[in-house]
């Protein structure tokens, strides 16, 4: 169903190392994002799939489209380089905000976790 | 080489009050005198091009004129066509008289009550009218939830508890609806390809079993849709809480709205299930019929039930549906037409009367006033301005307002002679003589269950509306004499003249209602005119 | 593909249909939202289904009919998706007024009725 | 010059955005312009803290390093000890590191490196300490990490923007 | 002027009188009165002249065309029988109009009476006139409604507005089973012109449907004159002024019934079920009444029930089939009407000059109003059936047809009996009626303590009266002998029985049974007479069985009490009721047609499987479930799967060639997501309870809603997989495929249709979203939170507490370093996302995008730094007016549209070529792209007044008003 | 051959991807915490970014690619409101 008449062999391999190695990456990421105990580890895990992960098939990408296309194209990289943007942006906010409602709720091992329940600062009711 | 404006006279009722919205929208909401100008400016123009498509489709010799406009140039099985027949000029104009009278009624008071009104209530008319003169089944989805959409927020109009309780559910149920809706259309699309309905209706008695029962399951669907808007019981017991929450004004329109549903229903199932229609003939006529008859039997008896004169025109509007439903589950011709000078009759009614109770209930108790309740609780300082209604006070307001009422309850028990009865005596006499006086044919079984029903829904109305009657006029302690302007008091005579004077030409108007049901039955025409509307060719115009 | 597809309109259909008869508004507008899911996919499934074959015309704007999927329900999904939008952030606001005026989230307006 | 351009870098990076997206044509170059030239002026309405990039070169060579190696190096990392075993699991924890850095855009670059090398995760700056809280998949070489991010990346960080 | 002229004259009259009465203000007592009498009194006149024209058995027609198609058409009728019904309502209206003038108290206003009262004398005579049966049911209802209005005149009393609202409920049930008869009657007839039907009797007879016409008509006949077992009505509308009741309920009104009999005698009598049911019911009623009227305490009570027994009588002579009964009913109609109008009128005077109508009270008024006892004393010996008055000779007329034998029946054979009882029964009241209250000891305590004769004009009519039943008893060949005649052979055609008008027959039967019942009578009030001069209201035996009473209570409860329970039974007020009829009825609808239509589902196909693809579907399955499992307890989970479930909707129309669809979808689920999370703000905390879900009810309603979701997911799937497979019919697509480039000038097939071939669904679509934006918009400006809502979220109450609470930090350090870093990229990306949404929307037209996606991603745009420096910090920088967009993008794709206008084309026709420009070289430029301008601008304006609406509730600062009880049901 | 190389690695690919999103699909589903709910809704937008992107490598068009850029733009939007949601309790202050 590929229309991949024109593509060379080693192209081809090449192609496919980077759709292989990234995929496979962001597998990792995610069966990590599964396996790993805690928030803060699952929070390092989905980024193996935003940066080489993306990267790897962004690159597969543009070598696949540039070679059959005949030309240089590159917008594929805008992805990669929106992903590499805004993934942070969630990552912080999210982490934030999971440290606050540790936090909040007196959690262990968590740093600060002491400065929310000094007195002044009771407040919590555990609702929800 | 330019046509003139008036081959495009066909779209004046849906692009009048859409390019009007578009201007309040961006006039400030301060403005309101200019606002109201510009809404009635658009209401009296809309009624004008009403009356002149009226004076199209009629003709010269009586014969239907049926105008069709193909939008885009694309000729019709293609693109979207709107066909202005006697049908759908006949709501256009019903829509444009109703707009009118509530228009004016709320420039009483009511188009302060919150932002948007006279944007939303041209809207409202929009959908509407678009509904009325589409002939393509998704286009008609559109102009529906561009009604609903304008419904929504008019219902909501002036806020409060009561109004968003029934809006909630209003908006819920119509939102089911609208996935009905959906999925009927895409099903009758995908069995036979086409949307629009003329073409529908030529491709149906060709279909093979297994696709026709499939279209007939896509119909069924669509026809919940319908129902739903119709308010058909069970699917209605939304309708009378909701239309007594809203505002007089909006209730005023929305009792055009349920005539949407009954509309297109008659329109589609006569079309597409008519007697043309092969083996798919008749589909679903007992559910109209009996459907129909439940529905007049649970309105009569929610009119019975009726505390509040409100939820009783509520039920009143359910009742009017039912009863129509009936008939066009009868599906006779002359039944028909007399069902649609009911239609005609009914509507200005109940539009009439839900004016009038917000006049009548305005004496009572200052409770009944959900706007000042509302406003005192909720209201944003700057949202009203101090002006108290300024206008002419209406002389002898006791009076008139006990006329009125007598009228409605007249119209609305089907008392003689005013159209209420008319109609329902041309609906019977047509049930009892399918084949014209004289012709000695048995009365079937419907015929005695809907003469009964009817009766009974007309002696409910009676019932509730002299009980009504009595304690609002009679037995209320004397001296409050509620405040009513002329403006408030005129749609609501204007409406109720008109229906004298359809009881003084019932004449004419039956036997315009007589062509028309003609011309439903025989749809032939119509769908003639829809195919063969030729595009104007590109050459020909482009060089001079 | 097709079974693929209907079993999940299917599956979408029955949470959407479960939601709407829930008696929480939160329920009904996430019902809402599965079940216009459930029927935009009917709606395109009712064209057919066709893998690569978008109604994209090449360069030239001639086309083999045949080789291309329906666009017409692709255009009525596409108007049912920007009206069930506008549809569901009116009832999330009347929801929300529902709730601000009557003190709670129940579709009637009161906790229990009667 | 910043009346009518004022975020040069911005436009260009927006006029190649929008050739890379339609194509590399004089037409498209024009109507690229105009739509970045756009685009940037309702960029200026927002008033943002503007960088003042003092050595693109040494921001690129940053970015290039940390792309090409850094990020690679944690990919593999990470992914052992995903792969590996539950017995051999890493020693997670938490690490503030006192950063001296204020620049806005500084900060948002060192985060996106912090955050895109998988291993490590910003977690909370505070700025009135000048604080920066961090979680790391494996602490088994604290030091290093602390160079990396304070010695590295900060001072190269400052060195452009400050 | 013509005949014709004159009897159209005749019936307009008074209604024009009415209708210039009811303008009158209420002190214009004298010109009311004036008009009224002159109305009238012409009509009389008129009336009066038409005779020439009926006379030798002449009938009188005028038709106006009304409905022709329906046969409903303005034909008046006149003929001997009409004339002399409309003698009796025009001569007994005018002399009512007289009394009325000096009866009518100076508070109450007088021109609305003789509106009312004229208008009533109109539908009389359009009953009596009209030559179409319809027309005579119009004018039929009529007669009840103007009634109502007169019964109810004095609204004030509660009596009053009661016996209205009776009368009209029982005559107006009649009136509509009257309408259903007639119609069947035309149904059979072949029209409803009354010559037609008339001349139909023969086939009526014989018709099957015959029965349910007969009863149908005899309701609407038996109500109108108060037949038993509908009898009830007419003693309670005695709370209307007494001309109304001398009026409607003497002499026209009440004969409206015997009136129809008689008219439709010849199409419907001489059945054996005729003799049966009109026979029974008179007898009964005859009998029955006569009994009652003895034991009234109230003048006007004893004159009702005596007006129920001698509508009773007539009843049963039109029963009886025979031609001379038939004469003998329609002479007792013009008599009763004569005597018993001015008893009426005698009752209103004693009533205007004592203030009271019990005859308990009342006594010795004779030496009072002496005048008028004489006048009441003759009056009611016609109404005794005394010689030489009118009353005796009808009565005769009756008692020799009872002895008759007709159909040979316990009826029939019973019938002298009754006939004489009921006489000796009238005999009694009317010596109580006389003897009670003329005459023994004066009144004590009256409650106007100088009774005297009313002014002359009041007593005239009832001197007129009297005189008429004098001259009638004593020479009726001459005086009432031609009229009557005239109107027999009207009603029985040329060949009238033998009947004699003399008042000696030589002693015969009737006559000993007149006599029997004059002795009887008088006995049989000597010996009640201590008993009713204390005794209570009501006969005995029966005084508790009150009609009225039991039609009440079973009013009240069938229109009420039962009416409430069905509505309540029959509908519900919940919403989940309702939505489970929708989802059922859906499920239905499409169900029975396949059902019915032996539906075979396809052999299912497992070729080509695409496992991606089914895993993606396994993905978005379980979120499907996952939302409606968690929605309940976990909003925000559900939300999140429901985000699942949307981005599996999208990969599937990617995977299936739908960029665009996916496109939108995807840009449709940020928005909505944060719409979502805009209000969860708003919503109450839930937690987590077990104990509803162990209930059973519950249990049971859950189980069912489970069912009913599965059958509805099955069934979609069923359906969705039949027309997925079957092979596609000949669609309008190919259509669009082909002239998409040729004519629409764009190659995004998809796009072409949104904005040109279907344009003006996009038109529609666009409308909705900006009518929905308005909404929201509107009702957010009334947005009043809960009050547990209101509060600042826990979150920012604990760290703004904290903040605080720390002395190197202030209030909002925390969320300001939260966003620091943050809000810089969001920032960077804001013209990155404008840029985007400009690409979309150039390439709309070729390639997967268009103004639509634009807009929203515009949106998102702005969006985006809302979230990233809060509404504030935002609207300090971006003036962005929404309301604008959405007006400017409404014109703006209206205007494209009617652009098309002159050059001649329809609406939104649209023209595409390519145009030369500098430095760029040729260009595509189609009119649908300015078209797709405005949807771009309208869809950024209504996306961003709807997200910037909803922000705002968090920065508004709500009023905590301090208790709200309604608020507080939780428990 | 390099017919058959490709196809095969985009399947696979495409499997690895698509186990990627149902282990995403998975956290979202086990929670514990509204936090890896959110982590997982993001990583579910990424992972099909991904897959869209290899879908235009399978099938040669490069129509699809938008799609994938509007995730890669657009997708985090929902989850940096859900987070400041969790945060803040309120999305827009
Ligand atoms: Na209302
Ligand atoms: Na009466």
């Amino acid at each position: 169903m590929i229309a991949t008449t024109d593509l060379p062999l080693w192209a081809a391999i090449l192609v496919s190392l980077f759709l292989l190695v990234g995929a496979g990456l962001t597998l990792i990421g995610s069966i990590g994002f599964l396996r790993f105990k805690t928030f803060y580890e699952r929070l390092h895990a989905p980024t193996l799939g935003t940066s080489w992960g993306t990267g790897g098939i962004v690159t597969a990408s543009i070598l696949y489209f540039s070679i059959t296309g005949g030309r240089f194209v590159f917008h594929e990289l805008l992805i990669g380089i929106f992903v590499t943007v805004t993934t942070p942006v969630t990552l912080m906010l999210l982490a934030r905000a999971a440290l606050h409602r540790d936090r909040s709720e007196g959690k262990e091992n968590i740093p600060g976790s002491q400065a929310l329940k000094e007195p002044g600062a009771t407040l919590i009711d555990d609702r929800k | 080489m330019t046509t003139p404006l008036s081959a495009h006279l066909v779209i004046a009722p849906i692009l009048i009050p859409l390019i009007t919205s578009a201007i309040l929208v961006s006039l400030d909401e301060r403005r309101r005198v200019a606002k109201s100008l510009v809404s009635l400016a658009a209401l009296v123009l809309l009624m004008a091009a009403a009356l002149e498509l009226l004076r199209i489709a009629i003709g010269n010799g009586g014969e239907t004129v049926t105008t069709v406009y193909a939008l885009g140039n694309w000729p019709a099985p293609f693109g979207i066509v709107l066909v202005a027949d006697r049908l759908s000029v006949m709501m256009v104009l019903l829509t444009a008289i109703l707009g009118l009278a509530s228009l004016i009624f709320s420039l009483a008071r009511w188009h302060r009550a919150g932002p948007y009104f006279h944007t939303l209530f041209q809207l409202l008319l929009m959908g509407l009218n678009g509904a009325f003169l589409t002939g393509d089944l998704f286009n008609l989805f559109v102009f529906f939830e561009v009604m609903l959409a304008a419904s929504y927020g008019l219902l909501l109009h002036g806020s409060g508890q009561v109004r968003v309780k029934a809006g909630l559910h209003y908006i819920v149920i119509n939102l089911g609806s609208a996935l009905l809706f959906l999925i009927g259309v895409s099903l009758i699309y995908g069995i036979t390809g086409t949307l629009n309905m003329a073409d529908l209706a030529t491709r149906i008695p060709e279909l093979p079993h297994e696709y026709r029962i499939m279209l007939e399951a896509g119909a069924g669907v669509l026809g919940v849709a319908f129902l739903i808007k119709a308010g058909m019981w069970p699917l209605n017991f939304w309708l009378p809480p909701a239309y007594t929450a809203a505002a007089a004004p909006v209730s005023a329109i929305f009792a055009m709205m349920s005539k949407l549903g009954i509309y297109i229903i008659l329109r589609l199932y006569l079309m597409l299930f008519g007697e043309g229609a092969g083996e798919s003939a008749g589909f679903g006529h007992y559910v109209l019929l009996y459907g129909g008859l439940a529905t007049v039997a649970f309105g009569a008896i929610g009119v019975l039930a009726s505390q509040a004169l409100g939820r009783l025109a509520g039920y009143s509007v359910l009742v009017s549906s039912g009863t129509l439903l009936a008939a066009i589950g009868i599906s006779g011709q002359h039944v028909t037409a007399g069902a649609l000078f009911y239609l005609v009759s009914s509507t200005l009614t109940i539009s009439a009367f839900f004016m009038l109770i917000e006049l009548v209930e305005r004496s009572q108790d200052a409770g009944a006033n959900v706007l000042a309740v509302t406003m005192e609780a909720y209201g944003d300082a700057d949202e009203e301005a101090e002006d108290e209604e300024v206008g002419v006070l209406m002389p002898g307001t006791l009076a008139v307002l006990g006329v009125c009422f007598a009228l409605c309850g007249i119209l609305l028990a089907g008392l003689p002679p005013l159209p209420g009865f008319l109609a329902k005596f041309a609906m019977l006499s047509a049930m009892f003589n399918p084949a014209g006086l004289g012709a000695d044919t048995p009365v079937s079984m419907a015929t005695w269950w809907v003469t009964g029903i009817v009766i009974f829904s007309g002696l409910a109305a009676l019932i509730a509306m002299t009980r009504a009657g009595i304690r609002t006029f009679w037995a209320s302690i004397e001296g409050v004499v509620p405040r009513v302007l002329v403006i408030e008091m005129a749609p609501v005579i204007g409406l109720l003249l008109l229906t004298v004077a359809l009881t003084l030409k019932a004449g004419t108007v039956m036997a315009y209602m007589e062509e028309t049901a003609r011309n439903l039955h025989a749809p032939s025409g119509y769908i003639q005119n829809v195919l063969g509307l030729q595009r104007i060719d590109r050459k020909e115009v482009e060089t001079p | 593909m097709e079974l693929v597809l209907a079993i999940g309109i299917g599956i979408m259909t029955g949470s959407g249909v479960w939601l709407l008869l829930r008696p929480r508004t939160y329920q009904v507008i996430v019902g809402l939202s599965l079940l216009s899911y459930a029927v935009n996919l009917f709606i395109f499934g009712v064209g057919g289904l066709k893998k690569n074959a978008p109604p994209i015309l090449p360069d030239s704007g001639v086309v083999n009919p045949a080789t291309m999927t329906d666009p017409v329900p692709q255009a009525l999904v596409l108007t049912a998706i920007v009206i069930g939008f506008a549809t569901t952030a009116l009832f999330l606001v009347v929801l929300l007024a529902s709730r601000g005026l009557t003190g709670t989230d129940h579709v009637d307006g009161r906790e229990t009725f009667k | 010059m910043s009346i009518i351009l004022p975020y040069p870098l911005l436009t260009a990076f927006l006029v190649i955005m929008w050739m890379a997206l339609n194509s590399f044509s004089l037409g498209h170059f024009v109507l690229g312009l105009i739509i970045a030239w756009v685009a940037s002026a309702s960029m200026a309405a927002l008033r943002p803290d503007k960088p003042h990039i003092r050595k693109p070169f040494t921001l690129m060579w940053l970015l290039a390093t940390v792309i090409f190696r850094d990020i690679v190096i944690s990919n593999i990392a990470v992914s052992t000890i995903i792969l590996r075993p539950r017995k051999h699991a890493p020693r997670p924890g938490f690490i503030t590191i006192p950063l001296d850095m204020k620049s806005p855009s500084g900060l948002a670059i060192l985060a996106i490196l912090v955050t895109s090398t998988p291993g490590t995760s910003w977690l909370e700056y505070d700025s009135n300490e000048g604080t920066l809280l961090i979680h790391a998949l494996d602490l088994e070489d604290e030091e290093a990490l602390r160079d990396l991010i304070k010695n590295r990346y900060e001072r190269m960080l400052m060195e452009v923007f400050e | 002027m013509s005949d014709n002229d004159l009897l159209l004259i005749l019936l307009l009259l008074p209604f024009l009188a009415s209708a210039a009465l009811a303008v009158m203000p209420a002190q214009a007592r004298n010109l009311a009165a004036g008009v009224a009498g002159v109305a009238a009194l012409t009509a009389l006149t008129i009336t009066a002249t038409l005779y020439l024209s009926v006379r030798g058995g002449n009938v009188l027609r005028v038709t106006i065309e009304w409905l022709p198609t329906l046969d409903l058409n303005f034909a008046l009728r006149l003929d001997g029988f009409a004339w002399i019904f409309s003698m009796l309502i025009t001569g007994i209206g005018f002399l009512v109009v007289v009394y009325a003038r000096y009866y009518i108290a100076k508070d109450d206003p007088m021109p609305r009476f003789f509106a009312y009262l004229l208008s009533f004398m109109g539908a009389m005579l359009g009953i009596v006139l009209s030559g179409n049966v319809i027309l005579l049911a119009i004018f039929w209802e009529l007669t009840s409604i103007v009634s109502f209005l007169l019964i109810g005149y004095w609204h004030q009393n509660a009596a009053a507005r009661d016996g209205a609202r009776m009368a009209l409920t029982v005559t107006g049930i009649g009136g509509l089973c009257l309408l259903a008869g007639l119609l069947i009657l035309g149904h059979i007839a072949g029209g409803y012109d009354l010559d037609k039907v008339l001349a139909a009797g023969e086939a009526i007879k014989a018709h099957s449907l015959y029965l349910p016409a007969l009863v149908l008509i005899l309701m609407g006949a038996l109500t109108k004159s108060a037949q038993f077992p509908f009898h009830f009505w007419l003693p309670n509308a005695m709370a209307a002024p007494t001309p109304v009741s001398a009026y409607l309920h003497s002499a026209t009104m009440v004969k409206a019934g015997v009136f129809l009999l008689a008219r439709l005698w010849p199409a419907l009598s001489g059945t054996y079920e005729w003799f049966w049911l009109v026979g029974f019911c008179g007898v009964v009623t005859l009998l029955l009444g006569s009994y009652f009227a003895i034991f009234q305490q109230d003048l006007k009570g004893l004159l009702a029930y005596s007006t129920i027994s001698h509508l009773g009588l007539i009843t049963t002579l039109l029963s009886l089939g025979s031609p001379i009964a038939a004469v003998a009913a329609i002479f007792h109609m013009v008599n009763h009407a004569t005597f018993k109008a001015s008893l009426f009128m005698a009752a209103g005077i004693i009533d205007h000059e004592t203030g009271t109508r019990d005859m308990r009270r009342l006594s010795g008024l004779f030496r009072y109003l002496p005048i008028t006892a004489t006048l009441a004393m003759v009056a009611s010996a016609a109404m005794a059936g005394v010689p030489l008055l009118n009353g005796f000779l009808s009565k005769e007329m009756f008692f020799a047809e009872a002895v008759e034998t007709h159909a040979d029946s316990i009826l029939d054979r019973a019938l002298p009996y009754v006939a004489t009882i009921s006489g000796a029964f009238a005999v009694a009241y009317s010596l109580r009626f006389i003897h009670t209250v003329f005459f023994g000891p004066p009144p004590r305590d009256l409650p106007k303590a100088k009774p005297h004769e009313p002014p002359h004009w009041m007593r005239l009519p009832i001197e007129l009266l009297v005189m008429a039943c004098l001259i009638v008893g004593i020479v009726p060949g001459l005086s009432i002998g031609p009229f009557l005649h005239t109107a027999v052979i009207s009603v029985l055609g040329h060949n009238p029985p033998e009947y004699s008008l003399a008042v000696w027959h030589g002693f015969n039967t009737p006559l000993l049974m007149s006599i029997v019942a004059l002795i009887s009578g008088t006995v049989l009030y000597m010996l009640l007479k201590s008993y009713l001069a204390g005794g209570e209201d009501g006969p005995p035996i029966f005084r508790h069985l009150q009609g009225q009473r039991i039609f009440e209570r079973i009013l009240v409860t069938v229109s009420w009490k039962w009416a409430r329970w069905l509505e309540a039974n029959a509908g519900t007020r919940r919403l989940q009721p309702q939505l489970r009829w929708l989802v059922g009825l859906g499920f239905a609808a499409a169900c029975v047609p396949l059902y019915l239509g032996d539906f075979q589902p396809r052999q299912l196909s497992f070729t080509e499987p695409d496992i991606v693809f089914t895993l993606i579907w396994v993905i978005g399955c379980f979120s499907a479930l996952g939302a409606a499992w968690q929605a309940k307890y976990h909003r925000l989970a559900a939300l999140m799967m429901l985000g699942g479930a949307g981005l599996v909707t999208c990969l599937t129309f990617v995977w299936l060639s739908a960029p665009d669809l996916a496109l939108t979808q995807l840009l449709v689920e940020v928005v909505t997501t944060v719409l979502i999370l805009l209000g969860l703000r708003w919503l109450p905390k839930r937690q987590e309870r077990v104990d509803d879900s162990v209930r059973f009810v519950a249990r049971v309603r859950r189980l069912r809603d489970l069912l009913l979701a599965v059958a509805c997911g099955a069934g979609m799937s069923i359906l969705a997989y039949a027309v997925m497979t079957r092979p596609a019919p000949e669609a309008i697509a190919n259509y669009f495929l082909e002239r998409a480039y040729s004519e629409g000038g764009g190659r995004n097939v998809v796009n072409v249709i949104l904005v040109d071939f279907r344009g003006f669904d996009t038109l529609g679509e666009i409308t909705v979203l900006a009518i929905v934006a308005l909404t929201v918009f509107a009702l957010l400006r009334r947005f009043r939170p809960a009050n547990d809502s209101i509060e600042a979220p826990e979150q920012q109450r604990i760290q703004n507490a904290y903040d605080d609470a720390r002395p190197d930090r202030s209030q909002g350090d925390t969320v300001r370093d939260y966003l620091l870093v943050p809000s810089v990229i969001m920032q960077w990306l804001f013209p990155v996302i404008i840029t985007f949404a400009a690409f979309l929307f150039i390439r709309g037209h070729d390639q997967p995008g268009g103004g639509f996606a634009a807009g929203i991603a515009m949106a998102i745009a702005f969006l985006l730094q809302y979230l990233a420096g809060g509404a504030r910090w935002a609207e300090d920088r971006l003036r962005v007016l929404p309301l604008r967009w959405i007006s400017l993008g409404l014109l703006i794709a209206t205007a494209t549209g009617m652009g098309a206008w002159f050059f001649g084309y329809p609406f939104l026709t649209t023209h595409s070529r390519y145009i030369e420009l500098p430095f760029i070289g040729k260009a595509p430029l189609a009119s649908a792209m300015f078209f797709d301008l405005g949807v771009f601008g309208l869809v950024v304006g209504a996306t961003v007044l709807i997200l910037i609406a909803l922000a705002h509730q968090s920065i508004r600062v709500y009023r905590v008003k301090p208790s709200e009880p309604a608020n507080e049901e939780k428990i | 051959m390099s017919l058959v190389i490709l196809s095969w690695s985009v399947t696979i690919a495409q499997i690895a991807l698509a186990l990627a999103m149902a282990c995403a699909c998975l956290r979202m589903f086990r929670g514990p915490r509204a936090q890896d709910r959110v982590l997982g809704l993001d990583t579910l937008y990424i992972n099909s970014m991904l897959l869209l992107l290899t879908y235009g490598i399978r099938v040669g068009s490069p129509i699809y690619f938008e799609a994938a850029l509007i995730i890669g733009l657009l997708g985090f939007v929902s989850s940096v409101a859900l987070a400041k949601f969790l945060m803040r309790g309120e999305v827009i202050e």
